[in-house]
């Protein structure tokens, strides 16, 4: 019972902030509201027996990618910008499209079947402790996407500073 | 023995640190590495025939190079006697011709990339030799095309140079066709292309047939006539030898190294490397021994009266492997391979000679405008002495050893031996003749060039006249490994093969032996002596000989006009194809007609289409993710309708 | 829907007297946040004393014996003061509710990091295993309480004050987490009760002496995450006025104080337990005095509680004692010394424990 | 009383509308780049639901790259923004149609 009520407060509360993020008017509030969104879905992580991921989720996307969000819209002075339009004019086809995306989501997931079910089960996670048993797998049987991201992340960090940099 | 692997691979690093920082960086100092990459091989080379002279042999491989489906191919290395002389050849040559190098190719503009070149067909004919399975031979095997390609086009700034290195190449695909072909049809019938498995099962092809344009054709006659082809393009034979004269158009050490030594003997090792397949096939055998005769006796003739000192060479370099061929067709593989060793110093030695003598005369070639260098340039007289008296077959030297063992071979092999031998001895005589012609015309008598060359004339640098006397030494000693039992030698060289090549049964005589030498030396004695006669005693006669044998003189001076016969049945057929069908027709009238009506179309259709183009992102985002809910809702509908 | 096919069992099972399990927990956090509110208040006192005596003066002396009741008439004064919050400027978009969620933002993320902090082996609110990545996210969300509170506060000071913070903090937090990848190596496990416990295996019980690297990195990085001396320059009172919460006032200024504090001792308690053995004595103690080993539960316990205080209050000694002794770093210097300094060196720490937990 | 999976999918597949609908619509492009995380995020939450409910870890380490992937694009997207608000003085992505027919 506990469990379930847990469940509809992210259900009822997620979609609501994931709402408020794209409609704030200010930038800033956005992302803050991202960031509560993203406190929540670590929460939810941590339900799906995720807590690494949990925790992976607070220090990336809070600690990192949404300060990194706030930084640059701090620095960018756009008063000016502020003002004018939140959307584009076609936004009702846009909104019917996404219903007709949410919809039809609907009607594939109850149409799924169960997969093959792996080797991980709770105990067994439990056993080892999560962290453990995602690393064994990260360094063992992805070793080489796990490089390959490295390799991603790399590129990205040269990207960016070649494409702000200021050339003078 | 394991470091066997690492001798191809010096090379490769040498040319890869040539071509990525010789243009800037290395400049004048490319040869260093060079030669410290070919010397490193040379060095394992040695070691490695040391220990095979012990017995060791190696075959494994490296690394996986392709694998699909059944077809598996390796990175390997078969090191056996045979490899291992021919590792002795490539590496000592290299090296001597890489120093020489220093010296004929000093202040070329592109002196880095001369040796670059030279390193990557050092590397290129390594692995030819060392592979242990057809494909790596092959990749060696154009490799080395290649790099012929380009050392012969080196100074592609002439017209002429690089025409020849165009000639070389497309006359060669002739052959490496079939021989693309033959390696095809050993996968298809061995279902491997590994020599140990080739070989293994050759015993259960015997006597199979292939069927060919409705004839059924013998199987191993097939295979091994299709990898002659390649052979007989590689190794300028009959009749595709018409590359190989003009291919002197290179610099001459590359002269020496690719189309004298190395890379021209690409073909006999072929040969020899598959004697077990063509030992099966009597009428492969045949063919190999005739055209090798043929080709032979077809070279020396021309190289009678050629007055182009490196085309004399040249045709002789196609006359000796002509002998090789001869040699492997009558069965003495061991017999050809050892004429391929000693060959590959006394020869590359009178390129080298070739060369310095050019340097000397500032480029000049014509040996009727030469004469009198012996004071002039001791030490390549010398040598270029010793290299003749060895081509000659002179006794004691090199040349006379493996020459006598291939005509000892050949009389002992039945009916098509006793015609080859008549041949071959036919040719010792005329290749005695040139070799002196040479000989008495540059270097004895006076001088009849420029005055302004006269007062050139100089000895070449030590950096070049060292290489040539180590080859000399070569090309006196290197035969002595194989003396006949017949001299009171061991013949050690046919022992050291017989694991590989095998040795066909000899029923002749010790009496017969000496007979068949004595001929020889008959014949080389002839030849030099009628040399000496025509072009020392009595220098008009040859004019006189001409004036009266005016149509055989225009014949040979003429090449047999094989050149003109090529030129009329298949270049200007082709260029007569080209022109007027493909350009005229269809690249004029259909492919532009395409080319240019499409895009009108698209032209007109795009501007109309462009309207589309809003230039907004959510535009493009908005009909992306419509195209994406169609083609799921397909999908579920689609889905849901099979179940 | 379907119903739903699978069999499945919930990663944490609810207990049966759940009522009971969660009034413990309350019970617990109460203990823990008045415990923490309370060393606060005598933390202050505490630096302000020692600082006092490092600079030759006597410090607060007035209220109460030695003025150990200056805490408490400080927070009746802030608790009383008016509550200043600036009014947006015209046209702005900014809600003062940002501004008022701010410092509390702080106050929860700090205090939260204490829950998965044992004191004793018994005593803790949570015991999780991703012990240290939970301390490290908590901070991570603090930091956003100082961007909120500069940027809502609608001043160039405050602004500056943030930003500067926040790149520091962002900075630091990278050096900070790779400085403790060593400790998590030797451990081989994020829970800090793990920890304490792989360090009592040595004779010195502690990785103070085979980290020492990156207890070097993790003491300064704490330094910049705790925005302490020398690199308090988010709140550079000669250069910034006071940083990111100059319009603070009163009670919500305190709720900045206590944050800061409460980080300085939760900062504290990790140093403690990654790299100073936590509530356990060095284990050769015990072989030295053997009469240790036959102390009963209860005083054992008592003891390692008052280690596991003592080792904090030294740490935070440590704090004062830098305050008072180094200059404050400009920030350029102060951003290079966190790229180019610890960030490498902690990468090099990682490498030798690696190398040395393979190879021995 | 257990959760059924399909519950976790069905929010995960409502995040990705909203973030969807986001990227459509807003014309500040900082939002736009939220709205790709928010459906990153989406995707996460169901990969991480799979992982739980068919015992496969797999899930959470495809959650980890997309995590990689995410830092990498938003660290890209937001210097591209820098650098058009830098040329061209505006975020807004219906006032950059350079590309137009």
């Amino acid at each position: 019972m506990i469990l379930q009520a847990f469940f509809w407060y992210f259900a009822i509360t997620m979609p609501i902030f994931a709402f408020l993020v794209i409609s704030r008017k200010n930038p800033v509030h956005c992302v803050l509201w991202m960031l509560v969104f993203s406190i929540h879905s670590a929460a939810l992580f941590l339900f799906l027996n995720a807590e690494f991921l949990a925790a992976v989720e607070l220090i990336l996307y809070a600690g990192a990618v949404l300060v990194l969000f706030i930084f640059v819209i701090m620095m960018m002075s756009m008063k000016e910008e502020l003002a004018g339009e939140l959307v584009i004019g076609e936004w009702p086809i846009a909104a019917a499209l996404s219903i007709g995306v949410v919809l039809m989501f609907f009607f594939g997931v109850s149409n799924f079947a169960k997969g093959p079910s792996g080797p991980y089960t709770i105990e067994a996670i439990k056993a080892e402790t999560n962290t453990r048993a995602l690393g064994k797998l990260l360094f063992t049987e992805y070793l080489f996407p796990f490089e390959v991201a490295s390799l991603i992340l790399l590129i990205a960090v040269v990207g960016a500073m070649v494409l702000a940099k200021r050339k003078d | 023995m394991k470091y066997a692997m690492l001798i191809p691979f010096l090379p490769l690093a040498a040319f890869l640190i040539n071509i990525l920082f010789g243009r800037f960086l290395l400049k004048d100092r490319a040869h260093i590495v060079a030669i410290a990459g070919v010397f490193a091989s040379f060095v394992l080379s040695v070691a490695v025939f040391i220990q095979v002279a012990g017995g060791a042999t190696m075959n494994s491989d490296l690394y996986s190079w392709i694998s699909s489906g059944g077809f598996r191919v390796s990175v390997g290395f078969l090191i056996d006697p045979l490899t291992a002389v021919m590792l002795i050849v490539v590496t000592t040559v290299s090296l001597l011709v890489h120093i020489y190098s220093i010296g004929y190719m000093h202040g070329d503009p592109g002196y880095y990339r001369f040796f670059s070149y030279l390193s990557l067909f050092t590397f290129s004919m390594l692995m030819l030799v060392t592979g242990n399975n057809l494909l790596q031979l092959y990749f060696g095997w154009e490799a080395v095309g290649l790099c012929s390609y380009f050392l012969i086009g080196y100074w592609y700034q002439k017209q002429s140079a690089a025409d020849a290195g165009k000639k070389a190449f497309i006359v060669n695909r002739f052959g490496d066709f079939g021989f693309g072909l033959g390696v095809i049809l050993v996968f298809l019938v061995v279902g491997s292309i590994q020599y140990s498995d080739i070989f293994a099962s050759v015993g259960s092809l015997q006597g199979k047939t292939f069927p060919l344009f409705g004839y059924e054709v013998d199987l191993i006659t097939l295979i091994a006539l299709l990898l002659f082809c390649g052979a007989v393009g590689k190794s300028a034979q009959l009749p595709l030898h018409v590359w190989l004269p003009d291919a002197m158009e290179g610099p001459t050490p590359v002269s020496a190294l690719i189309h004298a030594a190395t890379m021209v003997t690409a073909g006999v090792f072929l040969v020899a490397r598959f004697n077990p397949l063509f030992s099966l096939s009597p009428t492969a055998m045949a063919v190999v021994a005739i055209t090798g005769a043929a080709t032979s006796l077809f070279a020396a003739t021309i190289a009678l009266v050629q007055n182009d000192i490196k085309r004399i060479i040249a045709y002789s370099t196609c006359s000796q492997l002509g002998y090789m061929f001869l040699a492997c067709g009558v069965g003495a593989f061991g017999a050809g391979i050892f004429h391929l060793y000693t060959h590959a110093f006394f020869k590359a030695l009178l390129f080298l000679g070739a060369g310095s003598v050019m340097h000397a005369m500032a480029g000049e070639l014509d040996i009727q405008k030469m004469g009198g260098l012996k004071k002039h340039m001791p030490v390549t007289y010398w040598t270029f002495l010793l290299a003749s008296l060895s081509i000659a077959g002179i006794p004691g030297l090199a040349g006379f050893f493996s020459k006598d063992e291939i005509l000892w071979m050949a009389y002992n092999g039945g009916m098509i031996g006793k015609i080859v031998w008549v041949v071959a001895t036919i040719v010792a005589g005329l290749t005695a003749f040139y070799s002196f012609r040479i000989i008495f015309l540059a270097f004895h008598g006076s001088f009849r060039g420029t005055h302004e060359q006269e007062h050139h004339l100089h000895e070449s640098p030590s950096v070049m006249t060292v290489p040539l006397a180590i080859l000399a030494v070569g090309a006196v000693g290197a035969g002595w490994i194989g003396i006949p039992q017949a001299l009171g030698g061991g013949n050690w060289i046919a022992h050291f093969f017989e694991p590989v090549l095998g040795h066909p049964h000899v029923h002749g005589t010790h009496a017969e032996e000496y007979m068949v030498m004595g001929i020889s030396i008959l014949a080389a004695a002839l030849g030099i002596g009628t040399a000496s006669y025509f072009y020392v005693m009595s220098p008009d006669m040859p004019k006189r000989l001409t004036e009266r044998y005016k149509q055989i003189h225009t014949v040979l001076w003429n090449k047999y006009f094989v050149d003109e016969l090529y030129d009329a049945i298949i270049v200007r057929p082709t260029k007569w194809v080209a022109s007027t069908i493909l350009v005229g027709f269809t690249d004029a009238k259909i492919i532009e007609g395409i080319v240019n009506g499409v895009p009108s179309l698209i032209q007109s259709f795009g501007m109309k289409l462009r309207k589309l183009q809003t230039g907004y992102l959510q535009h493009y985002g908005i009909v992306l993710i419509f195209g994406l809910f169609v083609l799921i809702s397909i999908a579920f509908i689609a889905g849901t309708k099979t179940h | 829907m379907n119903p739903s096919p699978y069999n499945f069992t919930w990663p944490f099972s609810p207990p049966d007297n759940i009522v009971l399990v969660i009034a413990i927990i309350l019970g617990k956090i109460l203990v823990m946040v008045a415990a923490a509110m309370l060393h606060v208040a005598y933390c202050t006192w505490f630096e302000r004393k020692i600082i006092g005596h490092m600079q030759v003066r006597i410090g607060p002396n007035r209220v109460g014996p030695f003025g150990l009741l200056q805490p408490i008439a400080d927070g009746i004064k802030l608790f009383f003061k008016e509550d200043v919050i600036p009014r947006p400027g015209v046209g702005s978009t900014k809600f003062r509710i940002v501004f008022k969620v701010a410092p509390l933002l702080v106050l929860f993320a700090t205090l939260s990091s204490l829950a998965v902090v044992p004191v004793f082996e018994a005593f803790y609110i949570a015991n999780i295993n991703i012990g240290l990545l939970y301390i490290l996210a908590l901070s991570a969300v603090s930091t956003y309480g100082i961007i909120m509170a500069g940027w809502a506060s609608d001043s160039k000071y405050a602004f500056l004050g943030s930003l500067r913070s926040s790149a520091q903090l962002i900075s630091y937090e990278v050096a900070m987490g790779l400085s403790l990848v060593g400790v998590m190596m030797l451990a081989g496990s994020l829970n800090f009760i793990d920890i304490v416990k792989a360090q009592q295996t040595s004779w010195h019980g502690m990785y103070l002496i085979p980290q020492f690297l990156g207890y070097f990195v993790f003491m300064v990085s704490a330094l910049a995450e705790t925005n302490r001396a020398p690199f308090d320059l988010p709140e550079a009172e000669s250069e910034l006025v006071a940083g990111y919460f100059v319009e603070y006032s009163g009670m919500r200024f305190a709720l900045f104080f206590l944050g800061e504090y409460i980080a300085m001792i939760v900062m504290s308690c990790v140093a403690v337990l990654c790299f100073w053995g936590g509530w356990g004595l060095p284990p050769v103690l015990y072989k030295v005095v053997p009469a240790l080993n036959d102390l009963p539960q209860s005083v054992k316990t008592f003891v390692e509680a008052v280690v596991f205080l003592c080792k904090v209050y030294s740490h935070l000694f440590l704090y004062y004692w830098i305050r008072a002794t180094l200059p404050r770093y400009r920030y350029d210097q102060l951003m290079r010394i966190g790229w180019t300094v610890l960030i490498p060196l902690a990468l090099v720490n990682i490498v030798i424990t690696a190398l040395v937990k393979y190879f021995f | 009383m257990p959760i059924p999976m399909e519950w976790y999918l069905g929010l995960g597949g409502v995040i990705f509308a909203v973030g969807m609908f986001g990227f459509l619509v807003r014309r500040n492009m900082f939002v736009m780049l939220l709205s790709i995380e928010l459906m990153l995020n989406a995707v996460n939450i169901t990969m991480v639901t799979f992982s739980h409910y068919l015992n496969d870890l797999r899930g959470q380490i495809f959650t980890i790259f997309i995590m990689t992937v995410a830092a990498a694009e938003a660290a890209i997207g937001l210097a591209i923004i820098v650098t058009l608000f830098r040329n061209k003085a505006t975020i807004q992505a219906d006032e950059i149609k350079e590309m137009n027919g």
